[in-house]
């Protein structure tokens, strides 16, 4: 069992009100360090083999027609999740 | 999508948990026939929530010891919150005080899964508010939302169309740092699922007071509307007939929910008792309800039962309890979310918006095309049987055989000791004529200025503006006004008033007198619209029923709602009672949500509140 | 008379109110349903209310590729008329028969509220009953009614005049969901489809549409569907 | 100018319908390759200088306290976006 990971973020010149939101409560809440946010959704598509070329292709795909909307969205991302596994783990180590 | 589950709370039995997957027999698994031959095998009854005389009468009841599968049924079905077991005997007083004449509009009274009036015409109108206390709590979006979604699935399970809900909140204190993130998660969740089901939300409470800081309360009433000839009582009848479970796959949510989180004592810092949180989904419920108006309306079913609290265990036991005979369910034709799961889990399982249907089986092939049209997951998982008895199976072999009334209706019946508290005459003798007046313009100016501001006499207007009040076109009052109005035909006018109402203050200071106030008010509430009143319903939000003093305000509380139901004419057709509100031993206010139900010939004359046009006089009526 | 479809979706919730809407604007009210491919013979379409399929991905995207809109897309382009009323507006955006999306409020919450709008074109399908520059009331209820395009898409609608309803915002004050320009509908290029956030559909009785206190009759919703039946019936 | 990703999913025994609704939709646009779907949220965090190993630490405290809700959503990823943007280009291509 494969999956993919697809990524989409509203595009730069879009307002974001959840982002804004976020930035807003953040030093509320002691964390001072960013200076802005931005929300977006990840996707994750089960496969039932591997995550072949053929399915990264499908998945993107389904990224620029079902998962995003191209006037105010960007796919910024269409991945096997193991490349991922790896950097969560990476950060992981500092939650 | 397929992934192992975590749930690990104490709730869920454990000692039978596949250790190697799913497919091959599970090698602990507890049958019926092991049961018999294992008497002494140790069971962790008391982890479930059960006494160790309950536990003692399930062994007596069977003649052997429970299945781990039968232990979780019963456990889960005795537990307070789902058998009544220390309101019961203090709620017969609503049907004993129901005379002749309060029925005369009655069509379903208490003990079925709404009452029913009729507003004439060939309309029926039915019912009822409810609680979710706890899980708005543990996580107020999510539990405030299947709050809603229940009490929806209850109304539509007897046939009716919903057409409205109203939601009753208590809150903590307006600045304590907790309070605002249970405040906007419950309002986005009653609003998020009942917005996204089309019901028009006509009205309800907020309050907020102190007591209710560890203890939020939240109460949603539906309300639906059907003929007459569409009302449906769920029972399963006549051997042969299918059970088909509809809606949402089964997963492992709220697992042990009802019967750990719901029936003892709530402690938010205790590791052990968090269930897992059950998620709504509104969209599975709006296409459950289009899906099972249509069934209703073709015929093809013989009744419905929603899955809420309890969810399998309930459902099939009460459904064959309520029958004429008995039920057998294969346990393995179950669709579910998480293969994973055990038979113990599965009966527990509290995922949301499924249904229970008993059908005939030359109508099945059309029910299935019904629910496939409506992309609805459908299973036949069983069917009525002339047993008398409920037998469930699971990987081939027997797990549960019980007689099904002994779960659902029989459960245990406490006579809970209850005395009137030592301090309630200090209490009531502390009265208000102790408190410091305004003497002067200036001191009179602030306290005005201070009432104008308390948070619970200010505008409603940032809760009920993020509920749709609109929606079905029929919407003839709603908030700012007292009750909300609804037109039930569109050819006729004719519609019906519901409001509701509880002071928790004055329920503390004298329960039997606060239960009749609230009652008192909705009922004025439905009359000054220019609705006659014709039912009642009401959520019973106490404290432990362990505690003597909490008992006491129940036992009152019940008697004065019942006394001045009597004297009024109206009677109580159904609700719920929700104990062990308390935080750290201290119990919430008693807070009766009394809810009355008027019917208007044509909506079109009904009364708006408020100033209408200069010049009108002004009346004082009453006392 | 005309008949007018209603489409209703997994989670439509107004389809009911709108097909009420046509017939009391004297109108044939018929009902379609999104997974056939098949207008019967219709002469105008509405898109209702709701949340259609949850409104999960985004507002509209899954109902867009619904069966029923594939000749419904052909059709508009055909010249059509179809209404999308808030989660129909959503969909018609999706499916690009209208520039533009539809995003989260930017207050982030759902509202609903009597709201009072100013018509500024009266020349489509479904507004020339109104004048120009009239105010009318209307309910707005929506979690995600915040109408975007990008600069130029912007000034193109309003060099068109393809900007069809606007928010009336009281001075300093700011419109009830973070559009753009504060537009509240638009339409295409030739005036017959019509997109808005607002529901003309809960103001089309007296007594069941906006509180009569905001100064309506509560039937300021009626003329968008007479509007288009008297176009189909001349 | 430094961004961090945080992402967050839904805990994989809680229903998500967001992703269930996709999950439906894919097969009837012709994508069947998918087998289940689930839907969580992706940030980014904004900070004025480099992505240090105490920025992702307070991302991380932030991704805990503010941006999931432990009862229901897991923090699957806290990472400097640059490992990310290699990412996409690689997947991008097949786009
Ligand atoms: N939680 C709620 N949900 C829906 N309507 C509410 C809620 N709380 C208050 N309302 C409505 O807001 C209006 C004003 O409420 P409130 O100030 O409590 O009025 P009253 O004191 O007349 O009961 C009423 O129409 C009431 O039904």
């Amino acid at each position: 069992m494969g999956r993919v990971v697809v990524e989409v973020m509203p595009k730069p010149e879009i307002l974001d009100p959840q982002g804004k939101a976020v930035a807003g409560a953040l030093p509320r809440l002691g964390f001072g360090g960013f200076t802005g946010v931005r929300q977006g959704k990840r996707f994750e598509l089960e496969v039932d083999g591997e995550v072949t070329p053929e399915v990264l292709e499908e998945a993107a795909r389904a990224a620029e027609v079902l998962l995003s909307n191209p006037v105010i969205e960007d796919v910024v991302r269409v991945a096997p999740v193991e490349a991922d596994a790896a950097t969560t783990t990476l950060a992981g180590g500092s939650a | 999508m397929a992934q192992p589950t975590s749930t690990d709370a104490p709730g869920s039995p454990s000692s039978s948990r596949s250790s190697g997957g799913s497919g091959t027999p599970v090698t602990g698994l507890d049958t019926v026939a092991r049961a018999g031959a294992t008497p002494d095998v140790a069971q962790p009854w008391r982890e479930l929530g059960l006494r160790e005389e309950e536990y003692g009468r399930i062994r007596e009841i069977l003649g052997r010891r429970p299945t781990s599968a039968e232990l979780a049924m019963y456990s889960v079905m005795w537990s307070e919150h789902c058998s009544y077991k220390s309101s019961k005997v203090h709620l017969r007083q609503f049907g004993e005080k129901t005379t002749e004449a309060m029925r005369e509009h009655l069509m379903v009274g208490i003990g079925e899964n709404a009452g029913v009036v009729d507003v004439g015409d060939g309309w029926a109108v039915t019912f009822k508010v409810e609680s979710h206390n706890h899980p708005s709590f543990v996580e107020p979006h999510q539990g405030a939302a299947t709050g809603v979604g229940g009490i929806v699935r209850d109304i539509l399970a007897m046939g009716a169309r919903p057409v409205a809900v109203m939601d009753q909140l208590r809150f903590g204190a307006v600045d304590h740092p907790d309070t605002a993130r249970v405040v906007h998660g419950v309002v986005a969740g009653v609003g998020g699922y009942g917005n996204c089901l089309g019901l028009p939300n006509v009205g309800g409470e907020v309050v907020f007071d102190t007591v209710y800081q560890g203890n939020p309360l939240v109460n949603a009433l539906a309300v639906g509307v059907m003929r007459h000839e569409d009302l449906h009582l769920a029972n399963a009848t006549g051997a042969g007939n299918k059970v088909v479970l509809f809606g949402a796959r089964t997963g492992g949510d709220g697992i042990g929910g009802v019967s750990v989180l719901a029936s003892e004592t709530f402690d938010a810092t205790g590791p052990a008792k968090r269930p897992s949180v059950q998620v709504g989904d509104p969209f599975a419920e709006k296409v459950l309800i289009e899906c099972c108006l249509e069934l209703f309306g073709a015929g093809l079913v013989e009744g419905i039962q929603d899955l809420g609290g309890a969810g399998l265990s309930c459902a099939t036991s009460e459904l064959a309890s309520a029958g004429d005979g008995g039920m057998h369910v294969e346990l393995d034709t179950v669709l579910l979310r998480d293969p994973s799961l055990s038979c113990e889990e599965i009966l527990m399982s509290e995922s949301q918006e499924r249904m229970m249907a008993v059908v005939r089986p030359e109508h099945l092939d059309r029910f299935l095309e019904v629910v496939r049209r409506w992309d609805v997951e459908t299973s036949v998982v069983g069917e009525v049987t002339g047993t008398g008895r409920l037998v469930i199976t699971w990987r081939g072999e027997v797990v549960v055989d019980v007689p099904p009334r002994t779960v659902a209706h029989d459960g245990p019946v406490y006579e809970r000791p209850y005395a009137r508290p030592s301090w309630q005459d200090a209490l009531q003798a502390d009265t208000a004529a102790a408190l410091p007046r305004p003497t002067s313009g200036e001191e009179l100016r602030a306290t005005l200025l201070r009432l104008v501001a308390s948070p619970n006499l200010a505008d409603k207007g940032w809760v009920t503006d993020q509920y749709d009040r609109y929606v079905l076109g029929n919407t003839a009052l709603a908030t700012p006004d007292d009750a909300g109005v609804v037109r039930v035909d569109e050819a006729t006018g004719l519609g019906v008033a519901v409001s509701t109402d509880a002071n928790g203050r004055y329920g503390y200071l004298d329960p039997y007198a606060g239960a009749q106030l609230a009652l008192a008010e909705a009922y004025r509430n439905v009359a000054t619209v220019g609705a006659r009143p014709l039912a009642v319903t009401d959520c019973l939000n106490f404290g432990s029923p362990e505690d003597p003093d909490v008992m006491w305000q129940l036992q009152q509380a019940v008697t004065g709602l019942a006394d001045a139901c009597q004297v009024l004419g109206v009677p109580v057709t159904g609700g719920n009672v929700s104990l062990y509100n308390s935080t750290a031993d201290v119990p919430i206010h008693p807070t009766p949500v009394v809810g009355v139900l008027g019917v208007l010939d044509d909506v079109a004359r009904r009364t708006p509140s408020g100033w209408r046009a200069p010049g009108q006089a002004l009346y004082l009526l009453g006392a | 008379m005309a008949r007018v479809g209603v489409v209703t979706f997994p989670g439509s919730l107004d389809d009911g109110d709108a097909a009420r809407a046509v017939r009391l604007a004297g109108g044939e009210p018929v009902r379609l349903w999104h997974g056939d491919a098949d207008l019967r013979g219709v002469d105008a379409v509405v898109l209702p209310g709701g949340f259609s399929y949850g409104d999960y991905l985004r507002c509209g995207a899954i109902a867009r590729f619904a069966p029923v809109m594939e000749p419904l897309v052909d059709a508009a382009r055909g010249g059509l008329p179809v209404l999308g009323i808030c989660n129909g507006f959503q969909v018609l955006c999706e499916a690009h028969l209208l520039p533009g999306a539809l995003v989260r409020n930017d207050h982030r919450t759902f509202r609903c509220t009597d709201q009072r709008l100013r018509v500024e074109n009266a020349g489509t399908a479904w507004t020339h009953e109104y004048e120009t520059g009239e105010e009318v009331v209307v309910p707005l209820k929506n979690g995600e009614g915040g109408y975007l395009a990008d600069e130029r898409t912007l000034d193109e609608l309003e060099a068109e005049g393809r900007v069809v309803l606007r928010y009336v915002v009281p001075d300093g004050g700011r419109n009830p969901n973070g559009s753009a320009r504060d537009i509240a509908g638009v339409t295409n290029a030739a005036g017959t489809v019509v997109g808005l956030m607002p529901h003309p559909e809960h103001a089309v009785e007296a007594g069941f549409g906006p509180d009569p206190r905001t100064g309506t009759a509560g039937t300021d919703g009626l003329r968008l569907f007479s509007s288009a039946l008297r176009r189909l019936v001349a």
